[in-house]
């Protein structure tokens, strides 16, 4: 039911047009440093659902930035045929001069959204779909790190773009929020042909909901191993079949972290 | 170790404690009339010691009073000034030229700070001179302005302008520059370009340090008014604050020029309490900032 | 002449000389007057050593100033012992400090005022709606030509409305504003008078001197601060005796003054004067050391008249006893005070 | 659609582009000569610009050259002055004088802004004086400083500290506002109580915005200096930019007041892209802001 | 070797002086608003490690603020005998115009270590632990997520102070990193008797690392149920007993949180 896929020219390669396509892209961030990310290709297939797993700070936030065109690789190409990628940041980065509602409605407005009414109706809608009905008015400030977190997703949500990208979503969520929007996601990925780009650190939920499993190895930043995720959703992260994938995953993570030392 | 050095140690631990008291402030809110007297008691006792540290200097005859002239001498020449209808006058013209010339230098302002703020190469070439341009006093753009408008209206906003102007550019680059790129990186994921960028990010995302500026440069406008109107006199610019203050001092009537310090100083408390404060006080407070 | 320590050896401060006997000579006199055509009895008597000389071991330290009432708040102040200043600032400190402040002690400059106007302005019918520019509200020229134009029936009220429109304003923009057309005509002192004529073409529609009894009335005089006489009278009397000698010179060696003064002019504001400017300035007023008590008054009334000034006791504005002393000894006449010397 | 509406709208697209420019800019570096070119043209563009305009409309002869003297005419009065041996010292006193006030309202100013933005009830007592303060025009003060001191240095001082002690301290009060609350929790949880608080925490935290009010604060220092030095001349004092500036515009010299504008904007310029900008770029770029 | 303690009066007082102790902790943050925390109880022993779990929401950080003196409770009392307590907080919140290290640095300095060599030394022993070697100088904003915590983390730990507080301290580590920071924090805590309250939404790491695993209700926050696990350390997440009370819990937590509505 799973399978892993050796890493190499043309391995990861998608017949058609892919949703995101990075070749060979390098990011350095001082002039002779080492670079951060070193010759990455990938290729995310239209409606596929990818999780991108590595050590901390081995440069799966740099990545998702560049996907999103928020920053330029120092070399290799970056292309998302369909515009420009919704990318949900770490830090859940919500505007603090608007409520949550706002922040969604402003995604909503920029999106092309001209109706108020609607607007709000599919503000709230979001907002219930995170489970935070009742928040449209709350300042940031006047959020929990996770009620943060999760108006930052309502918001990548509202942007309704055909590729999205998550940086650590449910970092600050409980065990059981997080299993309610595992399903509301899969649901809603299912439902729209999404494709999802997803980092996380929790192995197990990497297994819960990707169909392809992508390691990262770190300095430098290069693809270390890509497993298919084939078990058939919907998935429970107590699954023994995702925990065992999960195992081997973290097996070859550790791997990859002692290699690089230190 | 004396008894001075441990009061000066109190006192410095009294401060200390004062320093962290409002991190620990709590939300508890009082009631209305307590929180009227709460916010009305400090303004109050700053005046009534500032007029009897006054009255104590006059009342010692240290100098004489044509060199400081007591309270009530100030307070009669106010009444004075009042009773002649001199000052509704003069206070509603030097207003209203003052709030024409502050609102035509956040139009030409704010555009001029986004330019500079935000393109390099206009930053360089303009950034210098709009600095360069804060440097000149407003006394220096009097005869030139003069020159080319006459004792008009056009003349003092001329002044108002290359006074304000240039600040609140300079304000605006400020807030600019200390948006956290963050928000703009958001701002542009969620499809906010070019002037949407503006109007629902930058500006935004500037405003505590924007409004800061617009303090600024509502002093530089209002102290830039006030040169030009003690500097120049006509018919066309009627009496105003800067005439009143001017032709007390040209009389060496010190009551007279105290008594127009205090209405300067009235307009410009008044101005701050109710417009900048308010304002600044709610931006804060939305952010989680106070 | 700066020699620094008084005879009494208390000390190069003048503060502290000050506090010592009444009668001594101070150890430093503090003068202000300004820069300019009218101001040339000052400018003379210190160019040309005058004051110095008469003042002995009493150092001079000068200040300029081109305004008068910045430099009578300097007086009020007690930043400045003695001033060369125009009759009608000293006449609005005087009123200020109830009388107490300073005393007119001596004249310096008679005459030298005129209302220049633009060509094709013949006389006051043609001032009508009409601006007109002055050096200052309420100084000399300012109260002259407000009481001229209210006997000749026309208005100009203290803001600057009424048939004639009367702007206050700064000399120098004077010129400018009248070159550029925005102002048809000023009452200014010298050398803006001739200024005007020479370098704008103005044409002069009214002589202040027609004005007076006898062509007389006072543009510049010397005012000490009363404390300054009361423990000083000596050096008071050192400085018009300076005045005296300067007043002479420039009479007697009227063309060695104009170059000497026109040598300061350059120095004190890196700009001198045309030898038409300076000349025409000179002939139209006089080096004097009476203060024309009698205008003084005069001009009060005439202030009052137009709104400008409260009415007011002169009585004791002058003190002319030491200038009419040594007047006599250099068997010069007595001026008169017009009975404004007691209280 | 015309052409000239098409023309707009693509200059609108290039602002837009433009707007949007920096938030990619690469962190690419480039030699040290393409940086220095790139640094220095903007600027010498700008002044390049300006002095055509000013030869254009000099050439064009609206205005007479006692009106608007042309660039030719402010160089030659330039060089004037400097060969005169007047330019130097003046330069010297004004920014001597100018430096010291400066450093001593900055002295004054920042304790002044702690003790206001960090205890309520000062603030609330002392907050709409310093406000009030900072609408006064440097002229008002003049006299009153006049009267007290004598043309003397103390004078230019007393003025100066009144027109930038308020400046810098409510600059202070807003850099201080505008710190997120966490920090000040963060510190206050590491150990920083009262002064230890203000010198590790608050102060560098309110930097940014303490710069920028510094800025406006010398602002508000150099016009008063240069109000003062223009209304005010004597022995004392020296020759001063201010003195250069009045003494043209009294004797008619057009080209010399523009002369002396020249070099007022001239050290205007020369501190802010000396001084002030190199230490704002540092601390933006050691906080991730630039 | 687990047991579960019913929660009541006197259930969690420690005979002697408490290293911790909140009683009757309410905090409203508007007035006439539903209070956020309601009447808290928590009495933690010098030397205990308690762990706090609760949903997205409920109050955790609230509660630790308080704790560490930050915000006043609306009612209760907090005491902490020792002196203040160490926080790390949610959001890393290092300083931006320090260095990682300086940020270090400052900590000890305030705490009064004078000698400048001696700090530079602790400090990079601090980074060595939370596996940062060589971040002295890395500016803040130049760290990953996962990096700006693990400084956070090195911060609260150079205060030295008996009692530390962390909120979600590992919530942005990979698998690995956490791994071997819960064997550091154990290492710690064993070798210095500090007073450790731990809020993760990680069910397992919880009961790797607690003596004590304190679940919080939400909307009002209250104490809903305490456990305290006596399986000896050393534990790894991966243990039988681990995972099983786990499950144990992650049951309540979700009663908790379902009984609670939404
Ligand atoms: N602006 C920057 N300047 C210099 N270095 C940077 C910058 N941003 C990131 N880095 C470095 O790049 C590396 C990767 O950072 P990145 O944030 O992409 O990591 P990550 O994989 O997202 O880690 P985490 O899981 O902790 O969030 C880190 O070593 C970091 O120090
Ligand atoms: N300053 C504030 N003003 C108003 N409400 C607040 C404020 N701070 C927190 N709250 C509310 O208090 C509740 C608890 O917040 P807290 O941050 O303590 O939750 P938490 O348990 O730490 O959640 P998470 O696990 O998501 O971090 C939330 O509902 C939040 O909206
Ligand atoms: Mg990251
Ligand atoms: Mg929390």
């Amino acid at each position: 039911m799973t399978a892993t896929i050796e890493t190499g020219p043309g391995a990861t390669a998608v017949r058609h047009q892919p949703a995101v396509r990075l070749a060979g892209v390098t990011k350095t961030f001082r002039d002779g440093g080492a670079p951060v990310l070193d010759g990455i290709d990938l290729d995310v297939a239209p409606g596929e659902f990818v999780c991108l797993l590595g050590a901390s700070g081995c440069g799966k936030s740099t990545l998702l930035t560049i996907a999103a065109g928020l920053d330029a690789p120092t070399q290799g190409t970056v292309e998302v045929p369909d515009g420009r990628a919704a990318l949900m940041f770490q830090e859940s980065a919500l505007f603090p001069w608007l409520t949550a509602g706002q922040n969604i409605d402003l995604a909503l407005r920029l999106r092309g959204l001209s109706a108020r009414r609607e607007r709000r109706a599919e503000a709230e809608r979001l907002l219930a779909l995170v489970r935070l009905h009742g928040a449209y008015d709350k300042r940031p400030h006047q959020l929990s790190g996770g009620m943060r977190q999760r108006v930052a997703l309502a918001r990548a949500l509202a942007q309704d773009s055909s590729v999205l990208l998550m940086d650590e979503p449910f970092a600050a969520l409980d065990a059981i929020t997080r299993d309610v929007l595992h399903e509301e996601l899969v649901r809603l990925w299912e439902a729209t042909g999404l494709a999802v780009v997803f980092v996380t650190h929790n192995v197990r939920e990497a297994v819960r909901l990707g169909q392809r499993v992508v390691l990262l190895s770190s300095r430098p930043g290069r693809v270390a191993r890509e497993w298919r995720v084939d078990i058939p959703q919907p998935r429970r992260v107590e699954d023994k079949d995702v925990a065992e994938l999960s195992i081997e995953i973290t097996e070859h993570l550790r791997e990859e972290i002692s290699r690089h030392g230190r | 170790m004396d008894a001075e050095a441990v009061e000066s140690k109190d006192a410095l631990a009294t401060v200390e404690a004062g320093l962290d008291a409002l991190e620990t402030s709590s939300d508890h809110e009082d009631s209305t009339l307590i929180r009227v007297v709460r916010a009305a008691y400090p303004p109050l006792l700053a005046l009534a010691l500032i007029l009897a540290v006054w009255q104590l200097l006059y009342a010692s005859k240290i100098w004489p009073d044509w060199k400081l002239p007591g309270p009530s001498q100030v307070y009669d020449s106010l009444k004075d000034a009042f009773s002649n209808g001199d000052v509704w006058p003069a206070v509603g013209h030097s207003i209203g030229h003052g709030a024409v010339g502050f609102a035509a230098s956040v139009a030409l302002g704010t555009p001029l700070g986004l330019l500079v703020g935000r393109f390099q190469p206009v930053r360089a070439g303009i950034g210098p001179i709009l600095s360069g341009l804060q440097s000149l006093p407003s006394v220096a753009w009097v005869p030139p302005a003069l020159m080319f408008f006459g004792p008009t209206p056009a003349m003092l906003y001329t002044v108002v302008l290359l006074g304000a102007v240039p600040s609140i550019a300079v304000g605006v680059v400020a807030g600019l520059d200390h948006v956290p790129p963050l928000y703009l990186r958001v701002g542009r994921n969620i499809g906010a370009r070019g002037l949407a960028s503006v109007r629902y990010v930058l500006l935004p995302a500037a405003l505590p340090g924007y409004l800061a500026g617009l303090r600024q440069g509502w002093a530089f406008a209002w102290r830039s008014l006030l040169a030009s109107e003690i500097i120049v006199q006509s018919a066309d610019l009627g009496h105003s604050l800067g005439f009143l203050l001017k032709n007390a001092q040209d009389t060496n009537d010190m009551a007279g020029a105290f008594a127009a310090i205090v209405l300067i100083l009235a307009v410009g408390v008044a101005v701050n309490q109710l417009l900048f404060v308010p304002i600044e006080r709610r931006v804060l407070k939305t952010r989680g900032l106070a | 002449g700066s020699s620094k320590s008084s005879s009494k050896g208390a000390g190069s401060d003048a503060k502290a000389a000050a506090v010592t006997s009444a009668g001594s000579a101070a150890s430093e006199l503090r003068l202000g007057y300004f820069a300019n055509v009218t101001h040339a009895t000052a400018v003379v008597g210190v160019a040309h050593g005058d004051f110095a000389k008469a003042l002995g071991t009493t150092k001079l330290s000068t200040q300029i100033y081109n305004a008068g009432p910045a430099e009578m708040t300097a007086l009020l102040g007690g930043q400045l012992d003695a001033a060369y200043v125009g009759p009608s600032a000293a006449l609005s400190a005087f009123v200020q400090s109830h009388g107490e402040a300073l005393k007119i002690v001596a004249g310096a400059t008679t005459g030298g005022a005129e209302l220049v106007v633009k060509p094709g302005i013949d006389g006051p019918a043609d001032l009508k709606k009409k601006v007109l520019a002055t050096p200052q509200k309420g100084n000399t020229q300012d109260v002259a030509l407000r009481f001229w134009l209210k006997q000749q029936g026309l208005t100009a009220n203290a803001d600057g409305t009424g048939d004639v429109s009367v702007n206050p304003q700064d000399n120098a923009t004077t010129l400018d504003q009248f070159k550029a057309g925005r102002i048809d005509g000023a009452w200014l002192p010298e050398p803006w008078a001739s200024r005007l004529v020479l370098e704008a073409g103005a044409k002069v529609l009214v002589d202040e001197k027609d004005l007076w009894p006898n062509g007389q009335f006072s543009t510049t005089t010397l005012v000490v601060g009363s404390d300054f006489l009361k423990k000083h009278p000596d050096s008071v009397r050192a400085l018009i005796d300076g005045q005296i000698a300067a007043n002479q010179w420039i009479t007697s060696s009227a063309a060695d003054a104009q170059q000497l003064v026109n040598e300061q002019l350059k120095k004190l504001t890196g700009k001198a004067l045309t030898d038409e400017e300076i000349k025409r300035s000179f002939s139209e007023q006089a080096a004097t050391n009476d203060p024309q008590a009698a205008t003084l008054q005069t001009s009060l009334d005439h202030a009052v008249a137009t709104g400008l000034l409260k009415n007011t006791d002169l009585h004791g504005i002058f003190d002319l006893s030491i200038l009419n002393a040594e007047l006599a000894k250099n068997d010069q006449p007595a001026v008169s005070d017009a009975g404004l010397s007691k209280k």
